[in-house]
């Protein structure tokens, strides 16, 4: 095993690094240049991002406990984008003076929670995949209590880590199980070792409720609204998309991979627990003014639309799964983008404040209408794209009614999405958000958002490149 | 030597453990002891690899390993855990989990 | 550069066009201009396709362009017209000129609401020139939700509730769709084969009858839900009761032939043996929402619910001849679709108007007007003529197709839903000059509209376009019957060509 | 076979011409639109005489009988592979006599209007629907196949409409024109169900393939279809409906007495001349189907006639506006013709009814014009409908005395005046046919003479009302139509019509049955006698007959309570038992479900948000029973 090996892990190493360097600079900064790291950070992270996008080997490494192919560096690749963008989003915020101090420690945590994922995502076996799941979480907690002399910031973080520690020792308590029955913890060895016996069967049942708790599925999403609302704007975006995206990635992995032997049982659990999502979380999130609580129980629903990529089982399933989370990560961020443009500016997140913004805000206000609209999967914008395909997977497995229930549940998530878009354009106030400009990057960052939701749905190559990525995996 | 005590007494004793641990998490009103529950929890998990390792498959060690794994991550989530309730007793001057319900609906 | 391709794109230059003007009065002038070119563009269209036709030319589609966009799911965007089309590109181009000119006047947020007009009617324009049931799909929807905003923002009345209820009763209705149209995909081509959404593959396979049965009430009622079926037409009152003038105009006039349109192309089109068998259901709800409808106009007191009830039954009255399954029958309900669209948007075109000066829509509170606005008065009692079904105006062509179509079903039920349906005509002419009477004739009810204005010349142009229109298919309805007949031709064989499955009847 | 093509100029140019008044006559001078209409119709009179001449004599048909020609045919829409609607001109005997009584009574009426009209408001709107009227009577005679005239048939309906609530703010006219479209426009349902059943079952809508003895309909297989009745009779019923509706048959007649409310020249051409007898026309035109094919619908259509005769004329006789008891009159004619065709049989000697019925249907054109227009210049003259107001205005207005005069004998049936040789075939016709039927065109033929007289005479003679201002002679351009249709009413009855106008085309041999015309003209004579009586000097006479009548008299003057009923069908049953509970429905239930729907899902958000409770641990009860759930599920399944 050669030094060059290690290339396989390029994304990794680097941002191992990166987080390293940035840690470093700032201890050689004053307390009054503290915020010259943004740019350094944020032109760091870029070059990282465009590094990925250079064509990288795909191998395994370590005896398979560590696997690189096209689609994982496609979803770091995309979850690099994603962060990107949450970085310039978060430069209002961060220059703000009760950050002063400890800027540098957001893109730390943030960092390290994405060399977490990154190793979650190409993990080749549970040892790997666990250890990816906590250092994704664990920082992620101090990043919910970020803003420490918040009440509310600092529930969400005990609210996260608690819940998340309890979900990762029934994870864990199955996959022990998962070992014991099989002797093994490597995908490929237990996939084909996998049979339904009953011990089996609890064992991913427990694995199970552990990574439906990361992608905060009904019944185990209880924490999400919480911990999205305590935390700054863009931690929570950053909760909503990247981590999430990351779990939904990795679950479609192991469910395809495997636990593809007993998916005749996982198919109607994953039926239920579906419907389940979708319609709880269109149900609160109808009552919500608070725009980060509201944009949770959008996201919990969006998880259950997802379900329905995976429950299609096959290649349309995959693709179109990876396909509407890079959709849903730039209709999400868009929202965020301009949440968080407003509270960093104003500190309003309530839906009320929103009432008459397009008078005094039209940019941000039609970036909002484009993302909740990409959220409610309406024509043209790119969501419509991405909920068709997902509801085509379901289809291809025959699940019609399953289809019916997430195209009404849909239905009522345009209500809510709606009431955005209306308290924006139609509702009078008379003291409206008053007319604000933020900084260039935050700007960039909504303006690539846009783009992405205008171009992906219309532009076919992405979703064929995905297409091809995936036929790699299953077939 | 081995197999002087059979494998189920672990099994039993880990699972035992696992529900104390639940349980615990889900009764005690203190946030350390919670803590503590998951702990429980925790090892639990630890015992039932270990068990496994050494009496199924005593020629791999990955049981191990995992357990060594867990036990560092243990700590740090720990770690975590505890300086965010200190934060929690700066914010409600209490570290009783009731009181932290702020956000809720 | 396919011709039909120029329908969605001038409408999009025409939107771009718009941000760039700088006042209102620029605003209207270029949407003003857009439009015109779109209406000539459609007199070419047809003038194209009727020297096409006699060429020679028998294919199924012409003007057929098609290009792959998703090849694995082999999504194409695959366009083509026949008459039917071409009637309907006709009467969408003919109805969104004169919208334009009918909200002339509208000053608050003018450039958003040009803009959300033309992007629902270039959604329109590309459901119907789209033979891809995806893209279709796509424009369906694209053509549904700028309503909300155009609704909810220049509306009145209690505008947020009938924007929210109508945009949701649509939705829910194309989410009946969604399922159908995936449904309809997977069952595309016989198994094993490339799969399609191209209407015209699609037919050429059978899809198997228990998927129809399950497949068929989803597609008629999604669609149906637009086409203001009985019992879900219900957002239809309150929505155009709200909707501004030209909002009203369209979506009366050409949005809700969207779902007749859908139900001809793809329900029953695509599952004929289902259709045979489920139409005496269907026959039913449409037959009683004739009648209904027309029971629910006469007792209204506003102008917009007396023609939103008048168009649930008209509605009614196009599906129950869809579901009549025979050329006849099937030519008019399309004359019928074409002859609505243009009546009730010149209806809701003169209501606007009339609202405008008199700012009240209760019919008891006004009278005489015929005296103090003569050029409004007499549009509006022609335009009621037409809708009773006048001979020499457009309805009377459609009904009278309708009715001697749906006569040649020979057993009693057929026979007894067809006097149903003639009964309405009856019953239309009570509430129509019910209206007429009590709004234009009679003495003046109130001293200030002593001294309103005529119509401005923009108003005048406006009707009289939908007027010449109406006019002209109701004199010589021929060319237009003939253009229709030829593509029904081999659609109807195709429907009754299967073995008609014993149905109820 | 004669070229007759240039007859289609007849309908097109008062067409032309209504187009022209109705987009540019608001700019002209009133009076040039007015004489722009007149000409129009002038020029299409001389053409429908031409034809007249032509076809009847110089173009010698006659040798052979009168054939139908079709002078000019094109398709205007293509409905099956059988059925096309045509557009064309039919020249036969029937629809060249109508040509003749149309243009000439609407020429008439068009010059008459020149000066009744005068000073009113809209007086080029007033002579654009008279040109659309005759545009669309004359397209309606003119009808190829049925279903053309079924077209034109509701245009009449629609001109009619338009010239009833010719003074729109009027409510009353208002009421009068909706009223009389709506009552025609169900009548016409049937007519339209009745096409739709023969057509479907001829596969044509020709009218000369529908009336050839060996065409499609007559052949047609008989064999009870409903109620014992062929599918043919069934059909030639409903068309009859149709035919009944616009000619003001009983029961659907109560919308022509409130059609007075139009302008009088209006009543004169529409509701006495032309219009109301295009029922009588089409029963006419599809006569050989109802003689050959269906005798029973022929059996029904005979005793409508007869009823609605007897219950005009009874009421007529208690009316006291004058213009109503016109109307009634024109009724009870009408059904006259009805009873005559009904009575008819095909074919030679047997075809007398039909002669007749088209002969009193000429005449009656004149006369009832020309006593419509003598109103209208008594009422130009007194400004009052009510003969309460009037008596002894003879010698005010010496010309129309004279021509009313003339009209009221001529309507009473007296030798040698028009009325007499028409109404005396009827009768004849009725004796062979059906005793009863006799007996009652006996009754109304005294009936209609005493009303007629009643009518004169309380106008012309009785106490001289004084009038605040006098009245005076209406202008000669109002007083020369009267005089041509005096002098129509009194030569009109010489014309030949057993030689020109038959059933089958034959002319025959028809003389006067002695026997018959006697004591018909006696009773009338008696009727005059008794109006004289009462009404040439005002006396006590009518109120004591009026008592002695009591409860009877009450009712027809209360027109036998028919509006009351209409009004309770219209206004109760279908107003406020159908549609206001459809109304109620659509908003309550269907509309109330859809919200229902839209509460449901909000409570139940309302009802779910405490399972967010925000206490950590609950979140772990729920978490935990979750997974257990779940296990649950699984081990259920795993079995």
């Amino acid at each position: 095993m050669s030094i060059y090996d290690f290339m396989t892990m390029r994304h990794e190493l680097i941002l191992v690094c990166l987080v390293l360097l940035v840690l470093i600079i700032d201890l050689n900064l004053k307390k009054s240049q503290k915020h010259r790291i943004i740019p350094i950070a944020i032109s760091l992270f870029f070059i990282h991002t465009v590094i990925g996008f250079l064509p990288a080997q795909t191998g395994e490494l370590f005896g398979g406990m560590y696997k690189t192919t096209g689609l994982t560096i496609l979803m770091k690749n995309i979850l690099n984008v994603g962060v990107l963008i949450i970085l310039f989003q978060s430069t209002t915020w961060l220059k703000k003076e009760e950050n002063g101090e400890k800027i540098s420690e957001f893109y730390i945590l943030l960092l390290s929670t994405l060399v977490g994922m990154n190793f979650m995502i190409s993990s080749g076996d549970f040892l790997m995949l666990y250890l990816g799941l906590e250092l994704a979480t664990i920082p992620m907690a101090a990043l919910a209590a970020y803003t420490h002399h918040q009440s509310r910031s600092a529930e969400a973080g005990i609210k996260l880590i608690l819940s998340s520690a309890l979900s990762s020792g029934i994870l864990l308590f199955g996959l022990s199980l998962i070992y014991g029955s099989t002797g093994s913890i490597y995908f490929d060895t237990v996939g084909a070792l996998y049979s339904n016996a009953p011990m089996q069967v609890l064992a991913f049942i427990f694995f199970f409720t552990g990574m439906a708790f990361k992608i905060s599925l009904v019944p185990f999403h209880l924490w999400t609204a919480d911990v999205y609302e305590g935390s700054p704007v863009n931690v929570t975006s950053y909760f909503s998309v990247i981590s999430k995206g990351a779990s939904a990635f990795i679950l479609i992995m192991v469910m395809y991979t495997v636990f593809h032997s007993i998916a005749y049982l996982w198919k109607d659990i994953v039926y239920l627990v579906a419907v389940l999502t979708m319609t709880i979380g269109n149900l609160f999130a109808l009552r919500q003014k608070n725009m980060k609580r509201f944009l949770a129980f959008s996201s919990i629903a969006q998880a259950g639309f997802i379900l329905l990529g995976i429950i299609g089982g096959n290649k349309i399933g995959m693709t179109a799964t990876v396909y509407f989370v890079l959709v849903y990560i730039f209709s999400n961020l868009g929202a965020f983008g301009v949440i968080s443009a407003i509270s960093a500016k104003t500190g309003k997140e309530s839906m009320d404040d929103y009432d008459g913004l397009y008078a005094t805000n039209p940019k941000l206000t039609l970036l909002m209408m484009l993302s909740v609209f990409s959220l409610a999967g309406i024509p043209p914008v790119a969501g419509f794209f991405g909920k068709f395909f997902l509801f085509t997977s379901a289809a291809s497995g025959g699940y019609y009614w399953l289809v019916f229930i997430a195209v009404l549940n849909a239905t009522i998530s345009l209500y809510y999405y709606l009431l955005v878009v209306k308290a924006m354009f139609i509702n009078k106030n008379d003291t409206p958000i008053a007319f604000f400009k933020s900084d260039i990057m935050t700007r960039i960052g909504l303006f690539v958002c846009a783009l992405g939701i205008f171009v992906i749905g219309f532009w076919s190559q992405v979703y064929e490149f995905i297409d091809k990525l995936t036929f790699a995996i299953i077939n | 030597m081995t197999g002087s005590i059979p494998l189920q007494y672990f099994l039993v004793i880990s699972t035992l453990m696992f529900f104390t641990g639940i349980y615990g998490f889900l009764t005690r009103k203190n946030l350390i002891t919670m803590l503590m529950s998951i702990e429980l929890i925790l090892n639990a998990v630890n015992i039932n690899f270990v068990a496994f390792n050494r009496y199924l498959y005593p020629q791999n060690l990955q049981g191990h390993f995992f357990t060594l794994i867990i036990i560092a991550i243990a700590a740090a989530e720990a770690a975590v855990a505890i300086a965010i309730i200190i934060n929690i007793y700066r914010n409600f001057r209490s570290i009783d989990v009731d009181n932290v319900d702020e956000m809720k609906f | 550069m396919n011709i039909l391709s120029l329908f969605i794109l001038i409408p999009l230059l025409t939107i771009i066009a718009i941000l760039f003007t700088g006042n209102m009065k620029q605003t209207r002038v270029v949407s003003a201009i857009g439009m015109g070119i779109q209406l000539l563009m459609s007199a070419l269209l047809i003038y194209l396709y009727l020297t096409e036709r006699n060429a020679g030319n028998t294919a199924a589609m012409l003007f057929y362009y098609d290009a792959v966009w998703f090849p694995t799911l082999n999504i194409h965007y695959t366009i083509g017209v026949d008459g039917i089309s071409v009637a309907m590109i006709g009467l969408t181009s003919i109805v969104v000129f004169a919208g334009i000119f009918a909200s002339w006047m509208v000053d608050y947020l003018y450039r958003e609401f040009f803009i959300s007009l033309i992007l629902l009617a270039s959604g329109v324009f590309g459901f119907f020139i789209s033979l891809d049931l995806f893209t279709m799909f796509l424009f369906y929807e694209l053509a549904v939700i700028p309503m909300y905003l155009l609704i909810g923002l220049w509306g009145s009345g209690p505008k947020e509730y009938s924007a929210m209820k109508l945009t949701l009763m649509l939705m829910a209705g194309s989410a009946l769709l969604f399922v159908a149209i995936l449904g309809i995909y997977f069952y595309s081509a016989p198994s094993g084969s490339q799969l399609t959404f191209n209407l015209l593959e699609i037919a050429k396979n059978k899809i198997p009858i228990e998927m129809q049965r399950f497949l068929f009430p989803f597609t008629f009622i999604g669609f149906g839900v637009l086409g203001a079926l009985f019992p879900f037409h219900t957002w239809s009152p309150d929505g155009h009761a709200s909707a501004p003038t030209a909002v009203s105009m369209l979506h009366a006039g050409v949005l809700m032939k969207l779902g007749g349109y859908g139900v001809f192309r793809v329900a029953i089109y695509l599952m004929p043996e289902a259709a045979h068998e489920q139409a005496w259901i269907f026959l039913i709800m449409t037959g009683v929402s004739v009648v209904y409808g027309a029971f629910g106009a006469v007792v209204q007191k506003d102008l917009k619910y007396i023609n939103a009830y008048s168009s649930v039954s008209h509605c009614g009255l196009v599906l129950f001849a869809i579901l009549m399954m025979n050329q006849t029958a099937m030519n008019g309900a399309v004359i019928q679709m074409i002859s609505h669209g243009l009546m009730t948007a010149l209806f809701f075109a003169l209501i606007g108007m009339i609202y405008g000066r008199t700012h009240t829509r209760l019919i008891n509170e006004m009278g005489g007007l015929m005296k103090v606005l003569p050029f409004l008065g007499v549009v509006y009692v022609i335009a009621g003529l037409a809708s009773l079904g006048l001979p020499g105006l457009s309805g009377f062509v459609a009904e009278m197709t309708i009715f001697v179509g749906s006569f040649q079903h020979t057993d009693t039920f057929h026979r007894v839903l067809t006097i149903v349906a003639c009964s309405s005509i009856v019953i239309t002419a009570v509430y129509i000059l019910r209206v007429v009477g009590t709004l234009l004739f009679g003495p003046i009810k109130n001293d200030h509209f002593l001294h309103l204005k005529d119509a401005m010349w923009f108003e005048r142009l406006s009707t009289l376009t939908l007027l010449i229109a109406i006019a002209a298919i109701g004199m010589a309805p021929l060319w237009l019957s003939n253009m229709i007949n030829f593509s029904l031709g081999p659609i109807v064989e195709k429907i009754n060509g299967v073995a008609t499955v014993a149905g109820l009847f | 076979m004669v070229d007759y093509t240039y007859t289609l100029l007849i309908p097109l140019i008062p067409f032309v011409f209504f187009i022209l008044i109705g987009l540019s006559g608001h700019k002209m001078k009133p009076i040039v639109s007015g004489l722009i209409g007149t000409a129009g119709l002038g020029i299409a009179a001389i053409l429908s005489y031409i034809t007249a001449i032509r076809y009847f004599w110089t173009d010698h048909l006659a040798e052979s009988g009168y054939k139908s020609i079709k002078a000019f045919e094109i398709t205007w829409l293509h409905l099956t592979d059988k059925l096309t609607i045509n557009i064309g001109a039919l020249i036969d005997p029937i629809s060249v006599m109508m040509l003749i009584v149309i243009t000439t009574v609407s020429l008439m009426v068009h010059i008459y209007s020149l000066g009744y009209m005068k000073g009113e408001r809209g007086y080029h709107r007033f002579f654009a629907f008279l040109s659309l009227f005759s545009f669309s009577m004359l397209g309606l005679v003119l009808a190829t196949n049925i279903f053309q005239m079924y077209i034109f048939w509701e245009l009449v309906g629609v001109s009619s409409f338009l010239l009833i609530g010719f003074y729109y703010e009027k409510p009353s006219a208002v009421a009068a024109s909706k009223k009389a479209f709506i009552v025609t426009r169900f009548a016409d349902l049937g007519f339209l169900i009745g096409i739709l059943i023969l057509s479907f079952n001829t596969g044509t809508f020709d009218f000369q393939l529908l009336t050839s003895p060996t065409g499609p309909a007559i052949t047609m297989p008989g064999g009870a279809a409903f109620m014992g009745m062929s599918v043919l009779t069934w059909s030639m019923i409903f068309i009859f409906m149709g035919g009944a509706g616009k000619s003001a048959m009983f029961p659907l007649h109560i919308w022509l007495p409130d059609a007075m409310e139009g302008p009088t020249p209006v009543s004169a051409l529409i509701h006495a001349a032309t219009m109301v007898v295009a029922g009588v026309y089409l029963v006419a035109r599809l006569f050989p189907v109802y003689a050959l094919g269906a005798p029973d619908a022929l059996t029904v259509v005979a005793w409508v006639g007869g009823i609605s005769s007897l219950f005009a004329a009874i009421i007529a006789c208690t009316q006291t506006d004058i213009k109503r008891v016109l109307a009634y009159s024109t009724m009870s004619q009408i059904g006259y013709m009805m009873l005559a065709l009904g009575v008819s049989g095909y074919g030679g000697e047997n075809g007398l009814g039909f002669m007749a019925s088209n002969f009193h249907l000429f005449t009656h054109a004149m006369f009832k014009a020309l006593l419509f227009l003598g109103a209208g210049a008594i009422i130009h003259a007194v400004h009052s409908n009510d003969m309460k107001d009037m008596g002894g205005l003879r010698k005010y207005l010496p010309i129309t005395h004279a021509t009313f005069l003339i009209a009221c004998i001529t309507i009473a049936g007296i030798p040698p005046l028009a009325g007499f040789w028409s109404k005396d075939e009827i009768m004849v016709a009725a004796w062979h046919h059906n005793k009863i039927l006799f007996s009652i065109e006996y009754l109304v033929a005294g009936l209609t003479a005493f009303y007629m007289f009643r009518l004169y005479f309380s106008i012309f003679w009785g106490k001289a009302t004084h009038y605040h201002h006098t009245p005076h002679e209406a202008p000669y351009v109002m007083t020369i139509p009267l005089m041509v249709l005096a002098f129509g009413a009194v030569f009109a009855g010489f014309l030949p019509f057993h030689a020109l106008v038959t059933s089958d085309g034959m002319p025959f041999e028809s003389h006067l049955d002695y026997s018959i015309a006697i004591p018909s003209v006696l009773i009338a004579l008696l009727g005059i006698g008794l109006a004289t009586a009462m009404y040439r000097k005002s006396n006590g006479l009518p109120d004591k007959l009026a008592g002695i009548w009591g409860i009877s008299y009450k009712w027809a003057y209360h027109k036998f309570y028919m509006d009351e009923v209409y009004l309770f069908v219209t206004k109760k049953i279908i107003f406020g038992y159908i549609s206001v509970p459809v109304a109620w429905f659509d908003r309550h239930i269907v509309d109330g479900f859809m919200n229902l729907i839209a509460r449901t899902v909000q409570n139940t958000s309302n009802l779910i948000k405490n399972f967010q409770s925000g206490r950590l641990q609950q979140y772990g009860y729920v978490f935990v029973t979750g997974a257990l759930a779940l296990v649950l599920i699984f081990v259920y399944l795993w079995n």
